[in-house]
């Protein structure tokens, strides 16, 4: 078998070039998406006529259909839309001026909410409801209630979640290599490009991504103890 | 390969002498060579869904005149053929393939090569400016994907140019069609890319306003590439090789994907 | 200083409330008593608007909504002027046994974090929790979650304190403390509607005894008259009882 | 003539071609299926040990599952391909072991099982967790094992927090045979790649719409599916509105 | 029938059980008293096993088990000789009122579902509940999900019986019915043992009641022993104040 250690951990340095903006790109793109998942979680949850039936038609699609697919479509649409957008400011842009990285921000941003809409649905399932009443009979308002007692109660579930979506998106954003995001994996891919090492640099790959999971893994499980509330198990 | 190649190179042919002992049948060695599995013309899947293409010939072609061998073909994506030419589980692998040091000293070359790849610098018709990489300075090159030789071929040539580098933009580069779709609509100036993949085809489908440049940037000899310990199956290929080129099978091959015997082109290396 | 009128609920095909009427004065002792599965509680939370009642209407101090058609700005306005202590306790799982008690007072109230501390520490040592200040709720016993519940109610100095069993897990010592405790405050002009089936309790400490079963108020009157000279033949078995339920 | 559309702009869709590729792309379905019930299956199993072992923090083991669980979720699919495909056999042939014979389906199977376990896992961990431990001690209370505890009591309710999220992944692996296709194997997304290759790239926005119709079909039907468990075992949430 | 020895049991460093012995014979009815916070309900489920011991063993029925070492097939052993009903009530969210009575004998005992039913029905329709076979638990009154427990426990005709407060929230008509009918079996020989704040039941139905505080056992003995000679002074000011709580 080929395999060269030292160059599997020159391709790490080069590699790591990348975490930095795939890290940035992933976390804006989960923040966004819970964010406006969680409204159309609420929107669900409450079965608002109508309303409700667009966002189950929004999540159906944006989950069912194939990520590359989306990109596709989104690197079609946006630019136009973008533009035409723009225009309205007097702003003044060509389609494929477009700056890429609204594209990917956009298209994941979306899909993830599709996806966290149903996590939080989930952790919300999970809530008691007297937990609820507690807090309105305390005369606590409706938002009150929800940042102060519901959504730290939902996080004991939701968080685990949220960290496998983060990681499903650091590595989805592979795809965004299309328009032209290099991410981890793309730069593991110009490292073997040059030096032929494809073993070696996929290695190097997989221990970035796996060092980044790690780190973040510890994080979210001090995050997670202390949301069990005296509950030990 | 520096270091520890030893103690893998002894890894690898442990494992070969495993396969040669639980699956020679009689005299003939049976190996599992890759190539890759959406590459028309090279090798690809019919409409028929079994796998063809100009290698895929040339390996059924090699079956009948190779000693002592048998080579059973997978197709997987072009990634993975060189994971698994690395790992050991291939023997060699196709994909159009030429030569260049940091491969020469990974692998092994036949002395006979199997294929031409003519990389051509494709730009609208009416664009007199573009003829040779020089003139590829201050315009909009087609982006390119970070793997095989045209992403090698032009960072090369910024290394060489460091004052007048060529705008390399690195990206997905689309399918072919769109490459050349966005050649003609204006938003690059130029394409560069192999002509053996099909560029024709597209473009007199589509009725587009693209040339290829005057003369073609390299023509390069395309090789089955083997791992470094098939000593053996490296001779035995190369006979097989020259035999099947001096009955003209090889011709024959590529005037049947290609329309044209590619084995005429001088090389320019 | 709080009226109900012609208040109805059901739950499905089961109606629970079946139309009830009930003044109360400024600084009253309500006792709601009657047997269980009776609508007590339902009646409560129908007053704090966690049940929405089908029909009729509710005024506190003043300020009257129509169960039917009420803002949820309304709900918000009419629930701060009221406190609740719920029969199984509902402390916030995710709060301490102080931040449960300075909850409302930080987040409704807005009173300074010191502020709310003090008071919330003041109203624990009434109800004798102050050793458990960091325990989470489900490091409690169950009459410790429940004085607990009492301690957030009270801090919060609302108008009308609605109170859902507020001693069924209490030794009759600590029962007996936390009662006078109510009674101090009821004093001082804070209005009370407490369900419970601590009889004592209902004749000693009330000032008004309603009677209810089936969904429908039976008597009300002073604790003297329900107990003493009850005037429907239904008041005067469930009192009977109460003589001495266990002698066999 | 036909423009290609890199821009959808003023393109028309052929939608003759659409309705061509259909039974093509349709063809591999019995395939598709077929790997993602066996993964789904054995990932489904493999989840609840790992998820279990981790519950339980049982030392050492529970350390093991961590690591795996964390390699698995952080590196892409791709990698994983490589790793069980061409590793796997190259650190078996150290120990004397040739597994070089067994079938590509299987290597797939195996990859996508460990993938998917992995995610799977971590659903079911948190929602299991947010069963009220009170409900166990119920249920052990009157004589039952903690198996038949956690069979009669706890799953039921954790199954109306879980679905939502194992819709997710279920909807995830459904996509994810398509990285078959990077060893050979042509499920939907492999022989829609070919499609597109064959006619390099003349068709692909008319074989994505293609793909896009057939999985949205099948991810609705899944998720039919799973709303109609949901609501069988939520029967209870709703009672309490 | 039932006997505890040397049982300890710290929360990280509250001791919360400071040594208690207990012997209960068969067809007691034992009464645990004592204020809030003090231990009852951690002895109660220190006994089915739910909580562990630090110290001690526990023999029910000739089986002897150390709380520190002990398999899970023991505990299951000891655990069917037993049922419980608990504080807060912990009735199976996900079943109807009918399959939580059902579910113990259906899964535990292996009983046909025809028999189970008829043996549950019957439990049911003891605690007064046989309207509501097809509620779910959120959709009863405290009291409602109360008797259900009572009744889950009695279905399982357990050797012993530990009950927490198994009448907390009923009220007093309802309560003395439970109790009669608790009476009643434990004339047919099955093991009581019960908290209570209800001091009336301690004194009427009981044969033995012992008085904790603070993780000890301070006195125990016939009810008359510890209501009308109570040998400690602590016994004594907690049953002085049962005479008249509430007046002021
Ligand atoms: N959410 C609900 N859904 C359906 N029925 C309900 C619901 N809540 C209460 N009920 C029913 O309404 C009736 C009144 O219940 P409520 O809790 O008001 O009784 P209560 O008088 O407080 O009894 P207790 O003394 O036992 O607490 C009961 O029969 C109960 O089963
Ligand atoms: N899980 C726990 N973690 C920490 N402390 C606990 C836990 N459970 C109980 N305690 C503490 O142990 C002590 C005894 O609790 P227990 O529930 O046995 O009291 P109890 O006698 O039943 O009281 P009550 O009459 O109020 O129900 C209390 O001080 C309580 O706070
Ligand atoms: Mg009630
Ligand atoms: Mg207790």
């Amino acid at each position: 078998m080929n395999f060269d250690i030292h160059v599997m951990i020159d391709t790490i340095w080069i590699v790591f070039k990348a975490v930095p903006r795939t890290f940035l790109l992933a976390a804006v793109i989960l923040i966004l998406g819970i964010i406006l998942g969680a409204v159309l979680a609420q929107v669900k949850l409450r079965r608002i006529p109508i309303i409700s039936t667009l966002v189950n038609i929004f999540v159906s699609y944006a989950r069912g259909v194939p990520l590359i697919v989306h990109i596709y479509v989104m690197m079609n649409l946006l630019p136009d839309l973008g533009v035409s957008l723009l225009s309205v400011f007097g702003v003044t842009m060509k389609p494929h001026e477009f700056p890429s990285i609204i594209i990917v921000i956009v298209t994941y941003a979306l899909l993830e909410a599709a996806v966290e809409s149903e996590n939080i649905r989930g952790a919300f399932q999970s809530i008691d409801p007297h937990q609820i009443e507690a807090g309105k009979s305390i005369g606590m308002t409706n938002r009150q209630n929800m940042i102060r007692i519901i959504i730290p109660q939902a996080l004991s579930v939701a968080i685990p979640l949220f960290l496998n979506a983060f990681l499903k998106n650091i590595k989805g954003l592979s795809l965004a290599f299309t328009v032209g995001v290099i991410d981890i994996l793309a730069q593991a891919r110009f490292a073997a490009a040059l030096s032929y090492r494809y073993l070696e640099s996929y290695i190097a790959a997989a221990l970035v991504y796996w060092l980044i999971c790690g780190v973040l893994q510890t994080i979210f499980n001090r995050v997670e103890d202390k949301l069990k509330f005296g509950a030990v198990r | 390969g520096n270091g520890n190649t030893s103690t893998e190179e002894t890894n690898s042919e442990a494992a070969t002498t495993e396969e040669t002992t639980e699956e020679t049948t009689g005299e003939v060695v049976e190996l599992t060579v890759a190539v890759e599995n959406a590459s028309n013309p090279l090798s690809f899947t019919n409409d028929a869904g079994e796998l063809d293409g100009y290698e895929v010939d040339v390996i059924n072609a090699l079956n009948e005149v190779l000693e002592g061998y048998h080579l059973n073909i997978e197709s997987v994506s072009a990634e993975a053929t060189q994971v698994g030419l690395d790992t050991g589980k291939y023997a060699f692998i196709g994909g159009g393939l030429f030569k260049n040091d940091e491969r020469e000293e990974l692998y092994l070359f036949p002395e006979e090569y199997t294929g031409v790849s003519t990389i051509e610098i494709f730009k609208r018709a009416d664009d007199e400016e573009i003829q040779t990489l020089d003139d590829l300075v201050g315009k909009v090159v087609h982006p390119v994907t970070p793997n095989g030789g045209i992403f090698n071929l032009l960072t090369a040539y910024n290394e060489e140019n460091p004052d007048a580098p060529i705008d390399l933009q690195l990206g997905e580069s689309g399918n072919f069609a769109q490459r050349f779709q966005a050649l003609h609509d204006g938003v690059s100036d130029a394409v560069v890319m192999p002509s053996n993949l099909g560029a024709n085809d597209i473009i007199t489908e589509l009725e587009l306003n693209v040339t290829t440049a005057d003369e073609p940037v390299q023509v390069n000899p395309t090789y089955f590439v083997l791992a470094k310990d098939q000593t053996d199956l490296k001779e035995k290929l190369d006979a097989a090789i020259a035999h099947l080129k001096e009955d003209g099978t090889l011709a024959e091959i590529s005037e049947k994907w290609y329309n044209e015997n590619m084995f005429d082109y001088e090389l320019t290396e | 200083m709080l009226t109900i009128e012609g208040i109805e609920k059901s739950f499905s095909d089961n109606k629970v409330l079946k139309g009830i009427d009930l003044k109360v004065n400024r600084g009253d002792v309500v006792a709601l008593i009657g047997p269980s599965g009776t609508g007590k509680t339902t009646l409560l939370r129908t007053i704090n608007f966690l049940e929405k009642a089908d029909k009729g209407t509710i005024t506190i101090d003043g300020l009257t909504a129509d169960c039917h058609n009420v803002s949820e700005r309304e709900i918000i306005q009419l629930r701060r002027k009221t406190a609740m202590v719920f029969q199984n306790y509902n402390l916030f799982r995710n709060k301490t046994v102080l931040e449960n008690v300075m909850e409302g007072l930080v987040v409704v109230q807005k009173k300074s974090a010191a502020e709310a501390e003090a008071i919330a520490k003041e109203q624990i040592e009434l109800v004798g929790m102050s050793d458990r200040l960091n325990a989470y709720p489900m490091e409690l016993s169950g009459g410790q979650q429940q004085r607990i519940g009492i301690a957030r109610a009270m801090a919060l100095k609302p108008d009308v304190m609605l109170l859902d069993e507020p001693t069924s897990s209490l030794d009759p010592e600590r029962s007996a403390e936390i009662l006078k405790v109510l009674q101090k405050v009821a004093k001082t002009g804070m209005t009370m509607v407490i369900t419970t089936h601590e009889m004592n309790f209902a004749k000693y400490v009330s000032n008004h005894v309603v009677f209810m079963e089936a969904g429908n108020i039976v008597e009300e009157g002073s604790p003297d008259q329900i107990f003493n000279h009850p005037q429907e033949e239904r008041t005067r078995r469930f009192v009977q009882e109460l003589e001495n339920p266990f002698e066999v | 003539m036909r423009q290609v559309s890199y821009l959808l702009g003023g393109d028309a869709v052929d939608f003759g071609f659409i309705l061509e590729t259909l039974p093509t792309l349709i063809r591999t379905l019995p395939l598709t299926l077929y790997i993602f019930f066996v993964s789904a299956f054995f990932g489904f199993i493999l989840a609840i040990i790992v998820a279990a072992v981790r519950i339980r923090r049982i030392p050492v083991l529970s350390q093991l599952m961590a690591i795996y669980a964390s390699f698995m979720r952080s590196t892409p699919g791709i990698i994983h391909i490589f790793v069980v495909y061409y590793g796997l056999p190259v650190l078996l042939s150290n120990f004397g072991i040739n597994i070089n014979n067994i079938s590509r389906m299987t290597f797939s199977v195996v990859a996508l099982v460990l993938y998917n376990g992995a995610f799977i896992a971590e659903i079911l961990r948190p929602s299991y967790l947010a069963v009220s431990k009170q409900q166990h001690e119920a249920a052990i209370s009157v004589g039952m094992t903690s198996w038949q505890a956690h069979r009669r009591v706890i799953f039921p309710q954790v199954v109306p927090i879980a679905l939502p999220s194992l819709s997710n992944a279920l909807i995830d692996l459904l996509k994810d045979t398509s990285l078959l296709f990077l060893i050979g194997l042509i499920d939907i997304m492999g022989q829609a790649n070919i499609i597109i290759a064959n006619s390099y790239g003349i068709y692909q926005l008319e074989v994505y719409v293609a793909i896009a119709l057939i999985f949205w079909l099948l991810s609705s039907v899944l998720v039919a599916g799973l709303h109609a468990l949901e609501s069988y075992f939520g029967r209870f949430l709703r009672k309490e509105g």
